[in-house]
């Protein structure tokens, strides 16, 4: 057990000042400004600069692009990109399927190529899972892939592409078998997004993000592009899931619950709280001289320290609905000031509360709904009998 | 065993009730499709649909014959709010409603413009967020002992905010009229702040209730692992819990309501609880039917999404943050 | 709309003053204490007391052992009976079993005998539904019942027979025949509980309960007992059954909420919390001169009266659940004194609060469990798709 | 955004921490099965098994070894009242430890007798209940701005009470050693009625756990429908919430052991906030767990009904009502 303060060597204390300088100089109020009107989670600019650095690929060695990063700057690094609200959904889902990419792409040029571009920030990369209509059932993939000699066709369509707009590839997910049971008739293929026949239709959300459909009308891709064997996909996709449902390992500096990036929107709008607490009335006196105030304060930051210690999936389904409840509460608390958005006078904490409580629904959803994870839970943590559908012989599992 | 008191049981609307009900709920369901909701943001005000809701009378119905009104009650009010709500009509029901029931209770003639109530006491050079007071120049606050109403050129600037509603920083002007003083002054600011509170719970309990059928009919149709997402008792319970808190507040306001109409005084605590209620019944309700919907509920085309934006965004523009002790000190001098 | 006082006519308020004086008399402290260490929710002379004026029966004609009462003093009488805590649960049931039997009972003589005996209070009745390890799932019933001339044999078990021990009858829930569909193949009886093979086994809650385990071993019961048709046990189940889940109309006097009766335990914990933040410690000051302990009895009491309001099956889940989060967080809120019990120096309020809250975990099961009523809420209110469960054509519904 | 502190986030058990985990989750398993616990009621003391518990070092063992112990930490002993929670031991960990604790901080040789802590501040002629004061004498308590060990010739007179444990109403004798004087004495005696909360807190958490076991064993077998009940979302749902509560209150009480131990003073708030978290986790688990066993689950033969009723019946031994009160007092505090 260890929850103490990492001692930062000279080299590691240097290397946060360079990268808080840094941050300091490209994140500019336009930047800032840019995201919060587009909701892209990219900026060119700063991701070349970061590329720049190494930083896109922090760990990897810096003759293959990367930073030669230890541990502690990379996850410095993340602090840092996190405390200065760096857009970077775009790299995080490029980094994702890169996953796969390096484990599954059969021609070395092409990995070779995408490798240098992932690091060097010319290569990007979006998730296309779901189908519409199609939830959180990803095996259920309707987007059909039909080998035509040395190529596919693709024609269908997929929802929640985030990132597309400024991608050069989507991870899809395509049905090469209709006739196998649903999870062994699926194929993975890295399509280039500017092949003719892609259509990006922008969505918008509530809590502020643009996501994408995209359209596949005919689209043709070469067999090169194709991730593993055909009708393998499952396998393929399960690398990243995995990956997204937190699974996999995780180091003793990293953020122990999943749902850390979720919570995180809740410090600056609970900061916001505490600041108005704290605020005197024109008649002197604060909010915070009622204990009933500060009670509610109390049980909102006990909820969130609960929450950040949640390991796993549990504290996947944990961060999203507590920052879900507690973005609510907060706002109940505060009051009026608490739904203002940007550009209005009285602003608390340049608009946090709001924000919270619109990006907290997202939350519950974004890489598999609370509900898929609940079943995940269910299933492998407490070993509960598998429920039995129609449709299912697996429920986003193993292979039986 | 605590003692008990005999009362009737009975929240079924009667025939007068419901056809006031079906008039407004057939109204908004017309005029005030979700285009015109999308419409009006991000100010939150149909000037056209406000006309015509005024010439149903909807300012006035609740004022006694001598007040030109129609005797109608606060129930009929909160049946009002209710239809409202259900179509999210951006419409400054509660605020001009309870501030024209306010200057008839100070016997002070009310005038043709729009008239809103600041919540907290008004002291000059001070701003406060005042509900619909972007679009109201007319705004009646408690000013030391006394109940005034300030009348301004012109409406304060809207601010933006997440429920597009007309939230504005306001703060007295210099046109001001004495509608009370002393005592007297700050019971009417008080009455009018809870018949606020009530018909806004009212109208976020029929918010909640109009999201709730967006949720249902999506689930009916939307099918995952070979059956309908809706047949499943994790998505099913969640909507069945919203539809119990909904009942549950609605009846809450009924009651606070006929409190209200009939024994005014007898039950102050009830208004403060049905705000609570229905505030806590549209918050886990619209979140339900948004996370219902899957990623499409959080999509801005959803018309969830409207609903969603609403539940804190009509709820959150009062202060309320004393409400719940207010009414622990009631109940505990109550004992007495 | 009417929630107003009802004015009583002089003869109304001399009932109340004629009933309060009657259970001030008959409900000792010795009936309350029995009750308290038996939990068996009877007390034979309060019961014949109460027969001796007709209460029982109270809406009944005098002729028929009734009172002949008006619903104004049957409502009044329902809550003097509250008021006094009077145990009253075999009571409840056997009116319960009544409604079948009136109906189902196709002996005349025998109807009669048993009419006049619920009304005099030597007829008591309770509900034989549940089969051990049955659960909610009361068509599944297995005890087994087969002809054998003019007479039935049964064998089989019966748990949750609440009241056994002071009663005549159960009204059972047999299998005749097991080649049917579930809910076909049921037939119910009213069994005496005096017949030879018998075995009645105390089983105690920690709410405070007793209930019964109840074995039938090569139990004989003549025909005449039977209720309703060889195998259509499902139809004179289900009027008891929907009475219990309120589906039946109610009068503007009754209770709202179904949950009412559960409900109304946390009024004298309310009541003792009340009291308890109202008393001045050896320094002066009360609890109650805390804004954070108002703030949380107000929201305690806010969620208490929403439960009240909350109409049929859905007052049915809101009241279960109410009580059971409201007497938790009183307990939280009042701390060691709460969880006193009778015989402790400084019991607050004759122990209320250690008593709701043990008592209110049985409320989300009795008469059908929380699940069931949101199935019910699910499809007969919001109208959404049955779910399909291998072992069921239905659910605790209608038959299709 | 919030600026942060780089620091390691592992609540891993190391080598030692699983041996001594494991050594007393073999011991309690063995030596505290029900049977045990039901004996034990309603004192809600085995003396036989504390006898057991002291010789394996349990009440020394977080000592410094000049004052007679092992040098052991805040964290073993959280990983002790885990496993002791989890098999409901009836003995008197928490106070005895923290008491122990308490005098060794006082420089006070401990005796041979139990000894516990009284909450509230001790006054002379007014009874306050004091958890475990009904098996132990010597009661340390604050009386005016001095820290005193009151020892009586016999423990106080048990009250029944749900959890069935020891409590008793107790009030200072003439018996009084001062152990400590002003603002430390107030410091010392704050530190451990937060290490009683603490540790109390472990034993919650695992007393929670130990309740899921029985959960989940009861619906892998029981069918309805022709379904395991546990495939039905509507039952394993409430079971997977209670086992992410559980996960979310030990991380966070390991989290307020390592920061008391290695930077005590720093997270004040920590062992309140690991105390709200551990009571709602074992007051939603136990309830949950209970229901999930069906009317079988509140009978008083079933051992899920011991877990249910210590779940209040151990939290509610203290006073708690201003916890989070204290906790928001203490992050305002902070901003400054």
């Amino acid at each position: 057990m260890d929850f103490g303060l990492v001692e930062l060597t000279p080299a590691q204390q240097a290397f946060q000042r360079e990268a808080r300088a840094f941050f300091d100089e490209i994140v500019t109020d336009e930047v800032l400004e840019e995201e919060r009107e587009t909701g892209a989670g990219f900026n060119l600019d700063v991701h070349l600069a970061l590329a720049a650095r190494g930083w896109l690929t922090p760990e990897w060695p810096v003759g293959e692009g990367g930073a030669g990063l230890d541990p502690v700057c990379c996850r410095i690094l993340h602090l840092e990109l996190v405390y200065h609200q760096v857009p970077r959904v775009t790299a995080a889902t490029t980094r994702l399927v890169w996953q796969a990419a390096e484990r599954y792409l059969a021609d070395p040029r092409l990995r070779a190529e995408v490798k240098a571009g992932v690091a060097n920030g010319t290569v990007r990369m979006c998730l296309g899972y779901t189908d519409p209509d199609g939830g959180s059932d990803v095996a259920g993939a309707r987007l059909k892939a039909v080998r035509d000699g040395d190529e596919w066709v693709l024609n269908g369509a997929k929802t929640f592409t985030t990132g597309a707009q400024n991608c050069q590839y989507t991870f899809l997910v395509t049905r090469t078998d209709p006739e196998r049971p649903k999870h062994r008739g699926l194929t993975m293929f890295l399509v280039p997004l500017d092949s003719p026949g892609v259509e990006i239709q922008a969505i918008r959300t509530f809590g502020g993000e643009r996501t994408n459909m995209v359209y596949y009308d005919g689209v043709r891709v070469a067999d090169r592009y194709r991730l593993g064997e055909v009708n393998e996909g499952w396998t393929v996709l399960r690398g990243p899931l995995d990956e997204e449902h937190g699974m996999a390992a995780r180091d003793r500096l990293a953020d122990l619950s999943m749902g850390q990036g979720f919570l995180r929107t809740l410090e600056p709008a609970f900061a916001a709280a505490l600041t108005w607490a704290a605020t005197p009335a024109a008649d002197g006196t604060r909010p915070a001289d009622d204990p009933a105030v500060l009670a509610r304060l109390g049980q909102i930051a006990t909820g969130y320290e609960a929450a950040l210690g949640t390991p796993g999936p549990m504290g996947r389904v944990k961060g999203a609905e507590t920052l879900i409840a507690k973005s609510a509460e907060l706002i109940d608390l505060v009051g009026p000031q608490a739904v203002l958005q940007p550009g209005a006078p009285g602003l608390l904490g340049d608009g946090a509360l709001d924000f919270a409580h619109r990006f907290a629904q997202g939350t519950t959803i974004y890489g598999g709904t609370v509900e898929v994870f609940r079943n995940i839970i269910a299933q492998h943590v407490l070993k509960l009998p598998r429920p039995s559908y129609p449709g299912a012989k697996q429920f986003l599992g193993r292979p039986r | 065993m605590v003692d008990y008191e005999l009362r009737r049981n009975d929240p079924a609307l009667d025939e007068d009730e419901m056809a006031v009900r079906e008039a407004f709920a057939e109204f908004f369901t017309k005029e005030c499709p979700s285009s015109v909701v999308r419409a009006a943001e991000p100010l939150g005000f149909d000037s056209a649909l406000w006309a015509r809701l005024l010439e149903m009378g909807v300012a006035t119905m609740s004022l006694p014959a001598a007040a030109g009104g129609d005797g109608g009650t606060m129930i009929d009010l909160v049946l009002v709010a209710g239809e409202a709500g259900r179509r999210l009509a951006p419409v400054p029901l509660a605020s001009h409603v309870c501030a024209t029931r306010l200057l008839a209770a100070a016997s002070t003639p009310q005038g043709t413009r729009i008239c809103t109530i600041a919540h907290a006491p008004a002291v000059p050079g001070v701003a406060q967020l005042v509900p619909d007071a972007a679009i109201a120049a007319d705004v009646i606050a408690l000013t030391g002992d006394e109940l005034v109403l300030y009348q301004g050129e012109e409406p304060a600037a809207h601010v933006p905010n997440q429920g597009s509603t007309p939230l504005a920083w306001w703060q007295p002007g210099a046109n001001r009229t004495t509608l009370a003083s002393g005592p007297r002054a700050a019971a009417l600011h008080e009455i009018a702040c809870a018949e606020w509170k009530l018909l806004t719970a009212a109208a976020l309990t029929g918010l909640t209730d109009g999201a709730l059928a967006l949720g249902v009919e999506f689930v009916k149709t939307r099918e995952t692992m070979g059956v309908p997402v809706g047949s499943l008792q994790g998505v099913a319970y969640p909507l069945v819990d919203t539809a119990i808190e909904i009942a549950a507040a609605r009846n809450l306001v009924y009651r606070a309501a006929w409190m209200m109409q009939h024994e005014p005084g007898v039950r102050p605590e009830l208004p403060l609880m049905a705000f609570g209620a229905a505030r806590s019944a549209a918050t886990f309700g619209t979140a339900t039917v948004v996370h219902a919907q899957g990623g499409l509920g959080f999509t801005v085309e959803a018309d969830s999404s409207l609903y969603f934006l609403r539940a804190k965004g009509w709820s959150a523009i009062t202060e309320s943050a004393t409400d719940m002790t207010r009414v622990g000190a009631q109940l505990v001098a109550g004992l007495g």
